[in-house]
C-alpha cells in the first residue's frame, strides 16, 4: 500500500499535468483535482507506514540499486512531502482565483504548477544522484516560467537571471555527480559511503565541493543568493509562496542528504560543515540587514528568505557532537515552520498588493483597517519568523539555541541571537508601516481598496494559523523526526 | 597492400585534395558567387571521391550502397542550399562583382 | 597512431571552437561556432565508441539546438532588435582575469580529481551489461534508458514537456507572421527536395526507433530526425503558425509522458514493480509514443507558436 | 591511462573551463546560453571518457546519462530562448548589466 | 494534559484571549457589544480568580501541562505568588477597562485597542501562572508583542519612535532572558525549573555559570522592571494613551518584570543559593541605585506623566530591593509593594489622564488650582501621592517600614539610607504638585477652558479613579486586618518563606 502511495505522490500530479494540457474544461478540472487533492490522503498512508516500519526503499522497475533507481522515504522526506501537500495545496487554492483553470492564464499556469508539485515530490523521494539532477532541472524549468508568467519587465528579468544561474548550478552539480559515479560506480545516495571512504579524501572533498556549490547556488545561500530576492518578489503570490517555502528548500534538503547521509564521517569533517555553517551565518546576517533596507513588502519577505535559509545550514557543524539530535530537530522544525510562515507572508503580501495596488511600505498605512485579515496573517507569520512564542519558529529557535549551547559552539549562539534580532527588526518595520496613519484627516482609506476574494484571505490566514499551531504541536512531530541523519537507520 | 587498397587510398587523397581546394576557394574568393562556385563544385566531387574510396576500402556492397545514398543526399542538399544562397544574394543586390 | 592523431586534431578543434564561441566578437559568429562545436562533439562521440550519443548529438545537440539558435536570432532581427549589439564590447580586465582564474582553477580541479579518483570495479554499468537480456533489448543504452533507469527517461520527458509549457507561458500573444514564412515556397528546387527529404526523415526516424533495441538509435535520435523534417516544413512554409494548439497536438505533446506513466502504472496494478516494462513490445510501444512527443515538442518549440497547421 | 582518454579528459576539463569563463565574463544572454551549453558538452565528454569510451564501448550508464543530459540541455535552451524573446519585447537590450541598472531604478516600483 | 477543573489557570488566560479575539472580530462600529463584552470578560476573569483563590484555600491544586518539546512543557499552575499577582492584575484590568472605555470614547481604532488590551492581560495572567521559566518566557514575550500595538496606538511618529525604543529594549531583554534560560536548561537538564532548591545540587562547580545565568535573567527581567541602565523605554512610552500607561506601569509590563525578579530570587535560585553566590547583593545594589536615580530624574521632569514614569522606575525597584535584601520582613515589604505600588500608581495615572482629558493639562505648571475645579480627582491624586511618599499610615509607609525593619534584621543598614533618601526625594517631587493643586490659584488660561468631559465619560473616568484611590487608601489603613494585601503576603512568606 505504501509503495502505491509513494508512486501516487509523484505520478498523480504528473498525469494531472498531462490532463490539464488536453483540450476541454473537464480535463483541466479533472487534472487539477486528481493531481492535488489526493496527496494528503496518500501522505497519511505513507506517514503511518514510516512511523510503524521506519524508513524504506522502493525499487523502481524492480531493479535493485546500484543498477536501478530507488525511492527512499524516511521521516525527513515525509516532512517535506507534507509541506508540499499543505503549502502547495493552500497556495493552489489561492491561485485558483487569480488563474481560473478555464481561462487562458489558467491554461498556462496549472500544467506547470502540477509538474512542479510532481517534481518536488519526486526530488524528496529520490535516492539517485542523477535522477535528482533531472528532478532539479524539472523544478527549474517549471518554477521559472511561473515566475515570468505575469510578463512584467521585472519578472522576466528576474526569471532570466534565475534561469542562467540555475542552469549553471545544475551543471556544477552534474559535474560532481559525474566524478562521484566514476569513483563509486553507483549513483545511489545511500550506497556510496563505503566507496567514498576508500577514495582519496581530498579528491572526494573537491567533488563534494562542486556538488555543494551547485546546490548552494540553487538554494540561494549567501553569497550566491543574488538571484533570489527579485525572482521571489516579482512572481505571482502563490508562486512566491511555493518558491520560498519549498523550492529553495529542495537544494538545502539535498545538501543534508549528501553531507549527512552519503558521505563518510572522515570526509564530512567538522571543517567542511563549519564552512557551510559560516555561509549560513553570513546569509542570516546579510539577508537580515538587506531585508531591513528594502522599501517593498515582497522584497522584505524575499530577503527574509535569504536570511532564514541560514538557520538550516547552521546546524551542520553540530553533526558530530552530542547535541546533534536536538540540532537536527531544530533544523527540521525550522524547515517546517519557516515554510508555513513564509508561505503565509507571501500570500498575505499578494493579497495586500492586489488590494492596495502597491506593496511599498509607505503605502501600507492603515492596513489594519483596509486589509485586517491579511495583516493578521502577516503579523502571526511574522511572529514565527522572528522566533517569538508562541509559534513554530520559536520552538525551532529554542532547539537550535539549545543545541548550540550543548555543543559549546558559542559563535553559533551569537549568530542565532543576532539573526533573530534582525528578523524582529524587519518584521516590526512592516507592522509599524501598516499601523501608521500619517494624515488623520484623510478620507476613508477603505474606499480605494479593492476587495479580495475571501478564499484568498482564508488561505493566508490558515497558513499563518498553522505556523502558530506549530508552536503547540511540536512534540509528536519531533518524536517522529527522530534523532537525525547519521543514526542507525540512515544506511539500512 | 592490394590494388584495391591502393586505389582506395588514392581516391581518398584526391577527394581530400578537392575539399582543400574548395575550402581555400571559400576563404580566398572575393564574393558570394565565386565562393559558392568554388565550394559546391569542388566539394561535391570531393565527396564523390571519398565515398568511392571508402566503398572500395570496405569491400561490402551494402556499405557501398549506403555511401551512395550519402553522396546523393549530400548532392541534393548542396544543390538546393547553393541555389538558395545564390538567390538570396541576387535578391539582396550583391550581383555586381566588387570593383 | 592515426587514431591518436585524429583524437588530437578533434580535441584541438573542439577547444578552438569553444574558444571561438566565447571570444568571437560577433554573436552570430559565436552561434555558428557553437553549432560546428556540436558537430565535432558528435565526431568525438563516435571516436569514443558511443554511436548512440553521436547520433543524438548530431541530431539534437547540433541540429535542433542550432536551428533553435538561428531561428531565435532571426526573430530578434525581425523584431527590429539591431544585431549591432552582437558586437561584444571587450570585457574589462577586472572581470576577465578573475573569471579566467576561477575557470582555470576549476579545470585543474576537474582534471586532478578525475585522475585521483580511481575507477572502481562493479559499477552499475557492468551490472547493466550482465543483466541486459532481462530487459529484452540488446542495445545497452536503450536497456538503461528504458529498463534500468526508465524513471529518468520518464522525468526527462516531463522536462521536455515543461520546456514547451514554459515557452508557451512566457510567450507574448500570437502573431501570424511568427514563422519565417513561405519565402522559399515558390522555389521549385525546394519543393523537390522536401518531397524527398521529409519522407526520408520519417523513414530514418522509424528505422532509428526500431534499431534502437539492438543497434545505435532510439526514440530520442529518431524523434530529433523527425523533428528536423518538421523544421524543414516550417522553414519552407509548408506548415504555418496557428493561433491555437489543436487537440491532436495537445494529445501528441503528452503522449510520451502519459503512455509511459500509464504503462508503468498498469504494470504496478498487475502486481509487478512500477515501471518494469514487460518485454520488448512494451518498450517499442513506449518508444513510439516518446518519439511522437519528442518530435512534436521540438517542432513546436522551433516554431515558437501555439500550434501549427498546413499552409493554405 | 590510455593517451586518447587523457586527451579527451583534458579537452573536457578545458571546454568546461572555457564555458565557465565565458559565462561569467559575458554580458550577452545568448552567449551565456552558448557557454552553458559548452559547459554541458564538457561534462558529457568527461562522463564518457571516465566511463571508458577511449578503450572500447563505454559504460552504458553514463551514456544514458549523457543522452538524458542532451535532451535536458536542448529543453532548457529552448525555454531560455523563448524567455529571451520575451525579454527583448519588453526591454531593449540583451545585456544583463543593463538589467542591473534598470533594476536599481525600478527597484522601488 | 488534562482539560478539567485542574486547568483553571488555562481558562483564566483563555477568557482574556477569547475576549480579545471577539473584540477584533466585532469590528470598529459595534461599540455597545464591545463594551459589554469587555466588561463581561473582565468580570468573569475576576470571578474565576476569586473561585480559584477559595479553592486554593480549600487545598485544591491547579495544574495544566502541555508538552511542547521533548522534556519541556507548557506548565500553568497556581501558587500563592501567582494568586497575588493574578488577583491584582485582574482587579486592575477591570478598573482600567472601565476607565479606557470612557477615555477612548470617540477616538479611532478602538477595536484594535481593546483587542490587544485583552491579549495583554491574557499574557500577564500567563506570566503570573507560569509553572516554569520556559512557560514564563513564552508569556513574557507575548506580553511584549501584545503591548507594542498599544504603545504605538496613536499612530503618530512620536508613538512609533517610542514603540521602536520599547521593542529594542524588550526584545533585546527577551533575547538575554532566552540565552540565560537555555543555558540554565542545558545546565540543569530537563524539568520544571521553578522549584526551590533544584539548582542547589548542581551549584558546586558551576558557580560562575550560575552567576552568569543569574545576571542574564536579571537583565532580561530588568528591562521590563526598568532597572537602572535599562529603564529609558518607560518614560518614552508615555506617548501612549493614559489607560496604556496604567497598564504598563501598574497592571502588566513593569509588574511582569518585577514579578520575574521575585520568581528568580525566590523560586529559581532560592534566596540561600542566590545569597551564597553574592547575587542578591548585586540585585539589591542595582535596585538601590535605581531607586535614587529614578527619584532624582523624576524631580527634573516638567511633564506630569514623565514625572510619574520616573517615579515608577524608582518605586518598582522597591520590590526587587525587598526580595534581594532577604529575611521575612524585607521580603514581605517587597512583595506587598507589588500590590501597593500597583494601586497607588494606577490612581496617579488615572488622575493624570483625567486632568489631560478634562483640561488638556500635561505640564506640572498647569496644575495650579485644579483642586477647585476637579475636586474628586484631586483628592484621589493627593491620596495616591501621599501613599507614594510613604506618609503613615498610607500603603507606602507599610512597605517602607517592612523594608527598613527587614534590612536591619538582614544586616544591611545601607538600605535604610536609600529609603530615607528616596522618601525625601519622593516628597520633593510630589509635594510641590499637591501644593500647586490645592494652594495656587487657578490660572486665567485654564479657567477659560471648558471641562471637556461629558457626563457619561465623567462617570466612566471618575468612578474607577475613586475606586482605586479608595482601595489604595484601604490597603494602607486596613493593613492589619485579614484580607489586606499585607495579610496575604505575610501568610505567603510565612508559608513558603525564605
Amino acid at each position: 500500500m505504501t509503495n502505491e502511495a509513494l508512486i501516487g505522490l509523484i505520478f498523480l500530479p504528473l498525469l494531472g499535468a498531462c490532463a490539464t494540457v488536453l483540450p476541454g474544461r473537464f480535463a483541466t478540472y479533472l487534472g487539477i483535482l486528481s493531481g492535488l487533492a489526493p496527496l494528503p490522503l496518500l501522505l497519511v498512508a505513507v506517514t503511518l507506514s514510516v512511523a510503524q516500519n521506519g524508513p524504506g526503499f522502493l525499487e523502481l522497475g524492480g531493479w535493485a540499486a546500484p543498477l536501478g533507481i530507488r525511492l527512499f522515504v524516511d521521516p525527513l522526506a515525509v516532512l517535506m512531502l507534507w509541506m508540499v501537500a499543505i503549502i502547495g495545496g493552500l497556495a493552489a487554492i489561492h491561485a485558483w482565483c487569480d488563474f481560473p483553470p478555464a481561462s487562458p492564464s489558467g491554461q498556462r499556469f496549472w500544467p506547470l504548477w502540477l509538474l512542479l508539485t510532481s517534481a518536488m515530490n519526486a526530488l524528496f523521494l529520490s535516492a539517485d544522484l542523477f535522477n535528482l539532477y533531472v528532478c532539479l532541472e524539472l523544478i527549474t524549468l517549471t518554477a521559472i516560467p511561473l515566475i515570468a508568467l505575469t510578463g512584467s519587465k521585472t519578472a522576466v528579468r528576474a526569471a532570466m537571471r534565475y534561469l542562467l544561474l540555475a542552469l549553471l548550478a545544475s551543471l556544477l552539480y552534474l559535474l560532481g555527480v559525474a566524478l562521484l559515479y566514476n569513483a563509486t560506480g553507483t549513483l545511489d545516495l545511500y550506497l556510496m559511503r563505503d566507496a567514498l571512504a576508500a577514495a582519496p579524501p581530498a579528491a572526494v572533498v573537491a567533488t563534494l565541493a562542486l556538488i555543494s556549490l551547485g546546490l548552494l547556488l540553487k538554494g540561494a545561500v549567501f553569497p550566491l543568493h543574488v538571484w533570489l530576492p527579485k525572482a521571489h518578489a516579482s512572481a505571482p503570490g502563490p508562486v512566491s509562496a511555493v518558491l520560498s517555502a519549498l523550492v529553495v528548500k529542495t537544494a538545502i534538503y539535498l545538501l543534508y542528504r549528501v553531507w549527512l547521509w552519503s558521505v563518510p564521517a572522515t570526509v564530512a569533517a567538522e571543517q567542511a560543515l563549519t564552512l557551510l555553517a559560516i555561509l549560513g551565518a553570513g546569509a542570516l546576517l546579510y539577508g537580515g540587514v538587506l531585508a531591513l533596507l528594502q522599501q517593498r513588502l515582497k522584497l522584505v519577505i524575499a530577503y527574509s528568505t535569504v536570511a532564514q535559509l541560514g538557520y538550516l545550514l547552521l546546524i551542520l557543524p553540530m553533526a558530530s557532537s552530542g547535541a546533534w539530535p536536538v540540532a537536527w530537530q531544530g533544523g527540521t522544525y525550522q524547515l517546517l515552520s519557516h515554510g508555513l510562515a513564509k508561505a503565509a507572508m507571501f500570500l498575505a503580501a499578494a493579497n495586500i498588493l492586489h488590494a492596495l495596488g502597491s506593496d511599498r511600505l509607505s503605502d501600507l498605512q492603515r492596513l489594519d483597517q483596509r486589509q485586517p485579515l491579511s495583516l493578521f496573517a502577516l503579523a502571526v507569520a511574522g511572529v514565527s519568523i522572528m522566533g517569538l512564542p508562541p509559534s513554530g519558529g520559536f520552538l525551532a529557535k529554542w532547539l537550535l539555541l539549545d543545541a548550540a549551547f550543548r555543543s559549546g559552539q558559542w559563535w553559533l549562539l551569537a549568530v542565532l541571537v543576532a539573526g533573530s534580532l534582525l528578523a524582529a527588526a524587519y518584521v516590526f518595520r512592516i507592522l509599524a508601516a501598516s499601523l501608521r496613519r500619517d494624515d488623520p484627516t484623510e478620507a476613508d482609506p477603505v474606499a480605494d481598496t479593492k476587495a479580495i476574494p475571501n478564499v484568498q484571505t482564508a488561505c493566508a490566514v490558515l497558513l499563518a494559523l498553522l505556523a502558530l499551531a506549530a508552536g503547540f504541536a511540536a512534540a509528536p512531530m519531533i518524536e517522529f523526526i527522530g534523532p537525525g541523519a547519521p543514526g542507525a537507520w540512515s544506511r539500512p | 597492400m592490394s590494388l584495391s587498397e591502393v586505389m582506395a587510398s588514392l581516391l581518398l587523397l584526391s577527394g581530400c585534395l578537392f575539399y582543400v581546394a574548395g575550402t581555400v576557394g571559400l576563404l580566398r574568393f572575393p564574393d558570394v558567387f565565386s565562393r559558392l562556385h568554388a565550394l559546391t563544385k569542388a566539394d561535391n566531387l570531393g565527396l564523390f571521391l571519398i565515398c568511392t574510396g571508402l566503398a572500395l576500402h570496405s569491400g561490402s556492397l551494402r556499405i557501398a550502397g549506403l555511401l551512395l545514398i550519402v553522396w546523393i543526399l549530400g548532392l541534393l542538399a548542396a544543390t538546393v542550399s547553393c541555389h538558395l544562397i545564390a538567390r538570396r544574394a541576387v535578391r539582396s543586390g550583391q550581383m555586381e562583382p566588387p570593383a | 597512431m592515426i587514431g591518436l592523431a585524429m583524437d588530437c586534431v578533434l580535441a584541438l578543434g573542439i577547444v578552438f571552437l569553444a574558444v571561438q564561441t566565447v571570444r568571437s566578437r560577433s554573436l552570430f559568429q559565436a552561434m555558428l561556432m557553437f553549432i560546428v562545436f556540436g558537430l565535432l562533439m558528435s565526431l568525438s562521440w563516435a571516436r569514443l565508441h558511443a554511436p548512440d550519443l553521436a547520433l543524438a548529438e548530431a541530431a539534437i545537440g547540433a541540429g535542433i539546438t542550432g536551428a533553435l539558435l538561428l531561428v531565435t536570432w532571426r526573430r530578434l532581427q525581425a523584431e527590429g532588435h539591431d544585431p549591432v549589439e552582437s558586437e561584444q564590447s571587450a570585457p574589462s580586465m577586472w572581470l576577465t582575469l578573475p573569471t579566467a582564474g576561477a575557470a582555470s582553477l576549476l579545470v585543474v580541479i576537474i582534471g586532478w580529481v578525475a585522475l585521483q579518483l580511481p575507477a572502481v570495479p562493479g559499477t552499475a554499468g557492468e551490472l547493466a551489461w550482465q543483466r541486459l537480456e532481462e530487459v529484452g533489448v540488446s542495445n545497452p543504452v536503450t536497456g538503461v534508458l528504458l529498463g534500468f533507469r526508465a524513471y529518468d527517461t520518464l522525468l526527462e520527458m516531463a522536462v521536455l514537456l515543461a520546456a514547451w509549457l514554459g515557452a508557451r507561458a512566457v510567450a507574448t500573444e500570437f502573431r501570424p507572421g511568427a514563422l519565417p514564412g513561405p519565402a522559399h515556397a515558390e522555389v521549385p528546387l525546394v519543393g523537390a527536395l522536401l518531397s524527398l527529404v521529409v519522407p526520408i526523415s520519417i523513414l530514418v526516424a522509424v528505422y532509428l526507433l526500431q534499431a534502437g533495441g539492438s543497434a545505435p538509435g532510439g526514440a530520442f535520435q529518431g524523434g530529433a530526425v523527425l523533428a528536423a523534417g518538421g523544421v524543414l516544413l516550417c522553414l519552407t512554409g509548408r506548415l504555418e503558425a496557428a493561433a491555437d494548439t489543436s487537440g491532436l497536438e495537445r494529445l501528441g505533446l503528452i503522449l510520451g509522458l502519459s503512455v509511459f506513466s500509464l504503462v508503468g502504472l498498469l504494470v504496478m496494478a498487475g502486481g509487478g514493480p512500477m515501471l518494469a516494462l514487460p518485454g520488448a513490445w512494451a518498450i517499442y510501444l513506449v518508444e513510439t509514443a516518446l518519439l511522437v512527443s519528442i518530435a512534436l515538442t521540438l517542432v513546436l518549440l522551433f516554431a515558437a507558436a501555439p500550434g501549427l497547421r498546413r499552409a493554405s | 591511462m590510455n593517451p586518447s582518454a587523457l586527451i579527451y579528459l583534458l579537452t573536457a576539463a578545458i571546454v568546461f573551463g572555457i564555458g565557465l569563463h565565458g559565462l561569467l565574463q559575458s554580458r550577452q544572454i545568448l552567449r551565456q546560453l552558448l557557454c552553458i551549453n559548452l559547459m554541458g558538452g564538457g561534462i558529457f565528454l568527461l562522463l564518457i571518457t571516465l566511463g571508458g569510451g577511449a578503450d572500447g564501448p563505454p559504460d552504458p550508464v553514463p551514456q544514458a546519462m549523457v543522452l538524458t543530459g542532451i535532451v535536458i540541455a536542448v529543453s532548457a535552451t529552448a525555454f531560455a530562448l523563448a524567455l529571451l524573446l520575451r525579454w527583448h519585447e519588453l526591454g531593449d537590450s540583451t545585456e544583463l548589466d543593463a538589467v542591473a541598472n534598470a533594476d536599481a531604478n525600478t527597484h522601488d516600483e | 494534559m488534562s482539560f478539567g477543573w485542574q486547568a483553571l489557570p488555562l481558562y483564566i488566560i483563555l477568557v482574556s484571549v477569547v475576549t480579545g479575539i471577539l473584540v477584533f472580530m466585532l469590528g470598529e462600529q459595534r461599540q455597545h457589544t464591545r463594551t459589554v463584552l469587555n466588561l463581561a470578560g473582565a468580570i468573569l476573569k475576576l470571578a474565576l480568580i476569586l473561585i480559584m483563590l477559595l479553592a486554593i484555600q480549600a487545598g485544591t491544586t491547579f495544574e495544566f501541562r502541555l508538552p511542547l518539546l521533548p522534556g519541556l512543557d507548557l506548565l500553568l499552575h497556581a501558587d500563592r505568588l501567582t494568586m497575588l499577582f493574578a488577583t491584582l492584575s485582574a482587579l486592575l484590568w477591570l478598573v482600567t477597562t472601565v476607565y479606557a472605555i470612557g477615555y477612548l470614547e470617540q477616538s479611532p481604532n478602538r477595536a484594535r485597542f481593546f483587542g490587544f488590551f485583552s491579549l495583554c492581560v491574557a499574557a500577564t495572567m500567563g506570566v503570573a501562572s507560569a509553572g516554569n521559566l520556559f512557560t514564563f518566557f513564552i508569556f513574557y514575550e507575548l506580553l511584549t508583542l501584545a503591548t507594542w500595538p498599544l504603545v504605538v496606538h496613536r499612530g503618530t511618529p512620536e508613538a512609533f519612535a517610542a514603540g521602536r525604543i520599547y521593542l529594542a529594549y524588550t526584545l533585546a531583554g527577551g533575547i538575554l532572558l532566552l540565552v540565560g534560560l537555555i543555558w540554565l536548561h542545558a545546565l540543569a537538564g530537563a524539568g520544571d525549573f521553578i522549584l526551590d532548591g533544584s539548582l542547589a545540587p548542581i551549584a558546586s562547580g558551576n558557580e560562575n555559570a550560575l552567576r552568569a545565568i543569574f545576571v542574564l535573567l536579571m537583565l532580561g527581567f530588568g528591562v521590563k522592571a526598568a532597572l537602572l541602565p535599562l529603564h529609558s523605554w518607560l518614560p518614552r512610552a508615555m506617548v501612549a494613551p493614559a489607560p496604556v500607561s496604567a497598564l504598563l506601569h501598574a497592571v502588566a509590563v513593569v509588574k511582569a518584570g518585577a514579578f520575574g525578579l521575585v520568581r528568580l530570587i525566590q523560586d529559581v535560585f532560592g534566596f540561600q543559593l542566590a545569597a551564597s553566590l553574592g547575587l542578591t547583593d548585586l540585585l539589591a545594589w542595582v535596585a538601590g541605585v535605581t531607586i535614587i536615580y529614578g527619584s532624582v530624574l523624576a524631580l527634573k521632569q516638567s511633564d506630569l506623566k514623565r514625572r510619574l514614569a520616573y517615579s515608577t522606575v524608582s518605586q518598582v525597584s522597591y520590590i526587587a530591593l525587598g526580595v534581594a535584601t532577604g529575611g521575612v520582613l524585607a521580603t514581605i515589604g517587597g512583595l506587598v509593594h507589588l500590590v501597593h505600588q500597583g494601586l497607588t500608581k494606577i490612581t496617579l495615572f488615572f488622575c493624570a489622564g483625567n486632568y489631560a482629558e478634562a483640561y488638556g493639562i500635561h505640564k506640572v505648571e498647569d496644575l495650579d488650582g485644579l483642586g477647585e475645579c476637579m475636586p474628586v480627582t484631586s483628592v484621589c491624586f493627593t491620596i495616591a501621592a501621599l501613599g507614594m511618599i510613604g506618609v503613615p499610615p498610607m500603603a507606602g509607609f507599610i512597605t517602607k517600614w517592612h523594608l527598613g525593619a527587614g534590612a536591619m534584621a538582614a544586616g544591611a543598614p545601607w538600605v535604610i539610607l536609600i529609603l530615607v533618601a528616596s522618601t525625601l526625594l519622593n516628597a520633593a517631587y510630589f509635594l510641590p504638585l499637591l501644593q500647586r493643586i490645592w494652594f495656587r490659584p487657578l490660572t486665567e488660561e485654564i479657567a477659560r477652558r471648558d471641562d471637556r468631559l461629558g457626563r457619561i465619560r465623567q462617570v466612566a473616568l471618575i468612578a474607577p479613579t475613586v475606586f482605586v484611590a479608595v482601595t489604595a487608601l484601604a490597603a494602607g489603613l486596613l493593613a492589619g486586618i485579614p484580607g489586606s494585601p499585607l495579610f496575604w503576603v505575610t501568610r505567603m512568606v510565612g508559608a513558603e518563606g525564605p
